[in-house]
């Protein structure tokens, strides 16, 4: 490759010189779904680095929180990671109430756990779409969207917002299951299965498919532990690491369900064990769904907390296992009605940090494989 | 033995402070042991994955009134800052996970506004890189031994520290430009 | 005779922008500057449940030169905000900019320093929708409306607005 | 009628026809995907939203044109005509038909019967990528610059297994023209079989099969346009008409490739088993090939669409290797043998 050719689009930063083309992708670009951006040196098609630059969603979320009372701050949580906006919701609710120190009603807790699966589903739909569509399979992203809109539909009938949920309050969850659940469930559990089955078909044994992901971006468990690694990312590395078992919250020590783990930590790994997983919470939600019908229709769904929340002084940390790996609150407290200080442990952002390390020496299609399947949300990542 | 104690074990004479809040561990240690005793914790304490790294900006803790201490119950803490001289202003807590007994601990360091400085952990975990980075966006502490200590949320020309209770929430006023050399 | 075509009286003319508004407002290419949220709904809008290129608005280019309608579904960073005005500037012309969503036309919840409180202040903004995010019939609805001023709109010869007028009238 | 003026009606119709087909297929695309998408697709202009096409092209037509200040300018304004040219030109050689007697004049559904039409098409087909080449290198832009560099590559590297393929029927017929190849092609075949191309060269029809796929950048071979990759590769900085010029062109491209592959491999205008001209009067026999010769197109344009919604891409390397390490060895083996047959047999 000749010299460097001089920049047209924006750089900044240290830039390595050499006889390699600085090729900078994003943050407008398909692949970078949003706001994503990696400046990479190139020679010919293989990378030499990839630096990602990240921020440009970076809305002040840490700061807001701080000005807002913890009710406030449970809608500003949706918009964090907003794939599976209710893991988010969940997870902030659950921190605030470990440092209250009370406990949710059975009840509101499976019902919390049935809606978190689902968009655990959802999450995993548009990932795995993503990831076809970036490759060059446009078809099964429509199959796995079209099956979206009913996840969409329940989420609706629950709490009123598609996208943006809110699910729940600090204590507990403020509706039941819709009354149409019953016949709905098993309906979806079809068409989940059926668009699973669909895109399998399309993708899974589709021998380009398989050039394209089986071996790029292979990646040890070690490292993936020392970068940080959490969910799907680090299950692919092979390490059997999941919070609903490690951790138990909610109610997940008394359902019976498996941790897909892959072996060599690929791209062509990843997608499988978001496909399996998806296997995995159907399975989950119909366990749930039945210890959720044992109980009586009046149980309680809310604990009593007062209307302005005054949590004593101290600071925890709380995670779960959203769709993308360990999500966790740290939240201190001086006693106020706002949190002193909120800082949020979103999963793709260490994940996202190793990202030099793992598409180093690969071509650009792999950048592109890669990024998709590492399931980056922009929202959380920058906050 | 419980986790305090292990912790206390390992950590000796480093050991500053060990809290304890709804079943979360923390315990403080000084600046200049740092990197020791973050090692110490990973290899004899079996805590070889960091969640997490944030900074805090104490200063409001400190200057508030202190009419808020009746009501809460247990104001243990306030009480006993009270005793002492006013601690540094900031903070950064490492948030540390074992993987083998699934225990979290926080481990919290102390970092003074006249010398905003710490030991880089990214040679112990290389997942401490990008929240140093955000430490020091939104802080302005620098990590010595990073190996690439630049702003990432804001960006480059940005002056200020978002983060600082200081600071204001609608920020003041600063716009992004960018000069396109189009010759 | 000769200036009554121009002026927008003219028979061959007006026929000749009614098929040049016809051909426009039947494809409107997108570009699908989606930064947050409201990009999962423009992907929902652009998918099989509601189908946006029914109206045309098919082809879904990424290259700014290629596309007539800007999408800008989310919000908009301080640090995002050269990026969206040399995007904007690199699109040909005609250009038309839809903000979907309460952070593109307001800076929505998020009041904060790094937000830029709505993206008209930056590049001109033909639709606004609210939502947070607004569904995607409301984008297809936004789209529609856009349609809708596609149509009204005299690209053989330039309108002068009646403020100018006025203007120079008082001179 | 004067001898030009049948021949200026054929160019002037069947240039006609190869244009309404590439029109009418992009409406196809778009359509048949949304049907493979559970969509419904563009219906709004005209019905069915036939118009579709026409009311891109107003648009493209009215839109601004930019030329970047970086580029070439004379080789950026040369790229997209010179792309989509050689794919029209090659349909002159393509006989889309037998023959038409009006008036006692015997007409030849064909723009020229050259005797070595085929070598006209490969070096038509090879001129086509300068218009991605240029195209990509004048516009001055990185992603440009790439998608121009893997069109070079990827086209240079699937000519050979593609003149390879088309060798195999030359040998077997013993002739470069392509109305002789389709001439030869009708009958059967050990007696049972159309005496097609498909059937006497299978490997050599799944070879020039994927090398034409490859030759018209569709999916799984769309890497010079690579839309996730390199925003849209070659054509990035290219708007209004020029882009139009090069959507355009790849459509044509399609229609002359599958116009090709009817003509090699599954016996042109000829239906099997039945001779149309025996119990067809002259003039209604004419129309009924030039019908069957666009029915076994529009199969394998159909084809060209349903392979793209289905597949992934591939990656650069992968191409590559496809290319040398499978197609040229195939295709050389195939030749050989095809060959052998050939020497032993007469």
């Amino acid at each position: 490759m000749a010299k460097e050719i001089e920049t047209v689009c924006i750089t900044t930063g240290p830039t390595e010189v050499g006889d390699y083309v600085t090729l900078n992708i994003g943050p407008i670009h398909p692949a970078m779904h949003g706001t994503l951006r990696v400046i990479t040196k190139t020679d010919g098609e293989t990378i030499i680095s990839a630096k990602p630059e990240i921020g440009y969603l970076h809305r002040g979320v840490e700061k807001l929180g701080e000005n807002l009372t913890y009710s406030q701050f449970l809608p500003i949580t949706d918009r964090l990671n907003y794939c599976s906006a209710i893991c988010n919701n969940v997870a902030y609710e659950m921190a605030v109430e470990k440092l209250l120190g009370i406990e949710v009603p059975p009840k509101a807790q499976l019902i919390r756990m049935i809606m978190m699966e689902l968009a655990r589903i959802a999450d995993h739909e548009v990932c795995v779409g993503i990831l076809g569509v970036d490759l060059g399979a446009l078809t099964p992203f429509f199959y796995l969207i079209i099956q979206r809109e009913e996840i969409y539909e329940i989420f609706e009938w629950h709490h009123g917002a598609r996208l943006t949920n809110s699910m729940g309050a600090i204590g507990g969850v403020e509706a039941d299951l819709p009354d149409r659940f019953h016949e709905k469930w098993p309906r979806m559990r079809d068409s989940i299965r059926k668009a699973n089955d669909d895109t399998d078909k399309l993708l899974t044994h589709n021998r380009i498919w398989m050039d394209r992901t089986v071996g790029v971006n292979a990646f040890c468990g070690d490292d993936a532990l020392n970068w940080g690694f959490t969910g799907p990312m680090l299950r692919a590395c092979g390490v059997k690491r999941d919070l609903r078992k490690n951790e138990p919250y909610l109610l997940y020590d008394k359902v019976d369900f498996d941790i897909p783990a892959g072996k060599h930590g690929d791209v062509f790994d990843r997608y499988m064990v978001r496909m399996l997983e998806m296997e995995q919470s159907v399975k989950i939600i119909d366990q749930a769904y039945a210890m959720y019908k044992e109980l009586p229709e009046d149980a309680p769904l809310m604990k009593k907390v007062p209307k302005i929340l005054r949590p004593p002084a101290g600071q925890i940390y709380h995670a779960i296992e959203s769709p993308n790996g360990e999500l966790g609150f740290f939240i201190r407290s001086d006693g106020s009605d706002k949190p002193y200080r909120i800082k949020i442990r979103p999963p793709c952002y260490m994940v996202y940090q190793a990202f030099d390390d793992l598409v180093k020496g690969e071509m650009i299609s792999d950048l592109i494989a890669c990024l998709s399947s590492l399931n980056v949300i922009a929202g959380e990542l920058d906050r | 033995m419980s986790l305090k104690e292990r912790v206390a074990n390992i950590l000796k004479n480093d050991l500053l402070e060990i809290t304890e809040s709804k079943g979360d561990v923390c315990v403080e240690i000084s600046r200049q042991t740092l990197v020791n005793a973050l090692k110490r914790l990973k290899e004899e304490g079996g805590f070889d994955f960091l969640s997490d790294l944030l900074g805090i900006d104490n200063s409001d803790l400190y200057a508030k009134p202190k009419k808020k201490k009746k009501k809460t119950e247990d104001g243990t803490e306030q009480e006993q800052e009270e005793k002492g001289p006013p601690p540094p202003r900031f903070e950064v807590v490492y948030l540390l996970l074992s993987l083998s007994t699934n225990e979290r601990l926080q481990v919290r360091v102390r970092v003074p506004e006249d010398d905003l400085e710490l030991p880089s952990v990214t040679s112990l975990w290389r997942s401490a890189n990008w929240p140093e980075r955000e430490t020091f966006d939104m802080f302005g502490i620098r990590f010595n031994g990073h190996p690439n200590m630049r702003r990432l949320l804001m960006w480059d020309e940005f002056q200020d520290y978002p983060l600082r209770k200081d600071y204001p929430l609608e920020g003041k006023g600063e716009e992004r430009h960018l000069n396109y050399n189009i010759a | 005779m000769k200036f009554q075509a121009i002026h927008g009286e003219g028979w061959l003319l007006t026929k000749a922008e009614q098929l040049i508004n016809w051909g426009r407002s039947r494809s409107p290419w997108p570009f699908p500057y989606g930064t947050a949220c409201c990009g999962i709904e423009l992907m929902c809008a652009l998918a099989s449940g509601y189908d946006m290129a029914r109206f045309g608005a098919e082809r879904v280019a990424f290259t700014p030169r290629q596309c007539d309608v800007l999408i800008e579904a989310g919000t908009i960073t301080k640090k995002m905000v050269p990026v969206l005005k040399r995007i904007y500037a690199q699109m040909a012309e005609p250009k038309w900019v839809i903000a979907v969503g309460a952070c593109a036309c307001s800076g929505g919840v998020f009041r904060t320093y790094s937000t830029a409180q709505g993206i008209g202040s930056i590049i001109p903004v033909d639709v606004y929708i609210p939502g947070c995010p607004p569904r995607p019939e409301g984008i297809l609805y936004a789209l529609l409306k856009l349609i809708d001023k596609i149509e009204a709109d005299h690209p053989l010869y330039k309108q002068r607005s009646k403020v100018v007028e006025a203007l120079e009238a008082a001179k | 009628m004067a001898d030009w003026q049948i021949e200026l009606i054929k160019v002037v119709f069947i240039w006609a026809w190869a244009l309404i087909i590439a029109v009418v297929m992009t409406w196809v695309e778009r359509r048949a995907s949304a049907m493979m998408q559970d969509r419904l697709g563009p219906n709004r202009a005209g019905p069915f939203g036939l118009l579709q096409p026409l009311a891109d092209g107003i648009k493209l037509f009215t839109k601004e044109d930019i030329i970047p200040e970086r580029a070439r300018k004379i080789l950026f304004v040369l790229g997209p005509p010179l792309f989509a040219l050689p794919a029209f030109s090659a349909y002159a050689v393509i006989p889309f038909g037998d023959k038409i007697v009006i008036g006692g004049k015997e007409i030849i559904l064909q723009v020229s019967d050259v005797n070595i039409g085929f070598l006209f098409i490969l070096a038509l087909s090879a001129i086509a990528v300068y218009g991605l080449v240029i195209g990509g290198w004048a516009s001055n832009s990185k992603y440009s610059i790439l998608g121009g560099l893997r069109a070079t590559a990827q086209l240079i590297s699937y000519e050979v297994p593609m003149g390879l393929a088309l060798l195999t029927i030359v040998l077997l017929d013993g002739t470069f023209s392509l109305r002789e190849i389709v001439l030869q092609q009708q009958g059967t075949f050990l007696g049972f079989l159309p005496n097609w191309g498909f059937f006497k060269q299978p490997l050599g029809f799944i070879i020039f099969l994927v090398a034409a796929y490859a030759e018209a950048n569709r999916v799984p071979f769309d890497l010079p346009e690579c839309e996730s990759e390199l925003v849209t590769g070659y054509h990035t900085e290219y708007g209004s008409m020029r882009l139009g010029l090069y959507l355009f062109g790849e459509y044509v491209n399609l229609v002359t490739l599958s116009a090709i592959t009817v003509c090699l491999f599954f016996g042109g205008w000829s239906l099997p088993y039945v001779d149309m001209s025996k119990f067809l009067g002259p003039v209604s026999y004419g129309i009924a090939s030039f019908f069957v010769f666009f029915f076994k197109q529009a199969f394998f344009l159909f084809l060209f669409v349903w392979v793209r919604w289905t597949v992934p891409r591939f990656r650069y390397d992968q191409l590559m290797g496809l290319g040398w390490k499978a197609l040229i060895p195939l295709g050389l083996v195939n030749l050989f043998i095809t060959a052998l047959l050939v020497q032993l047999t007469t």
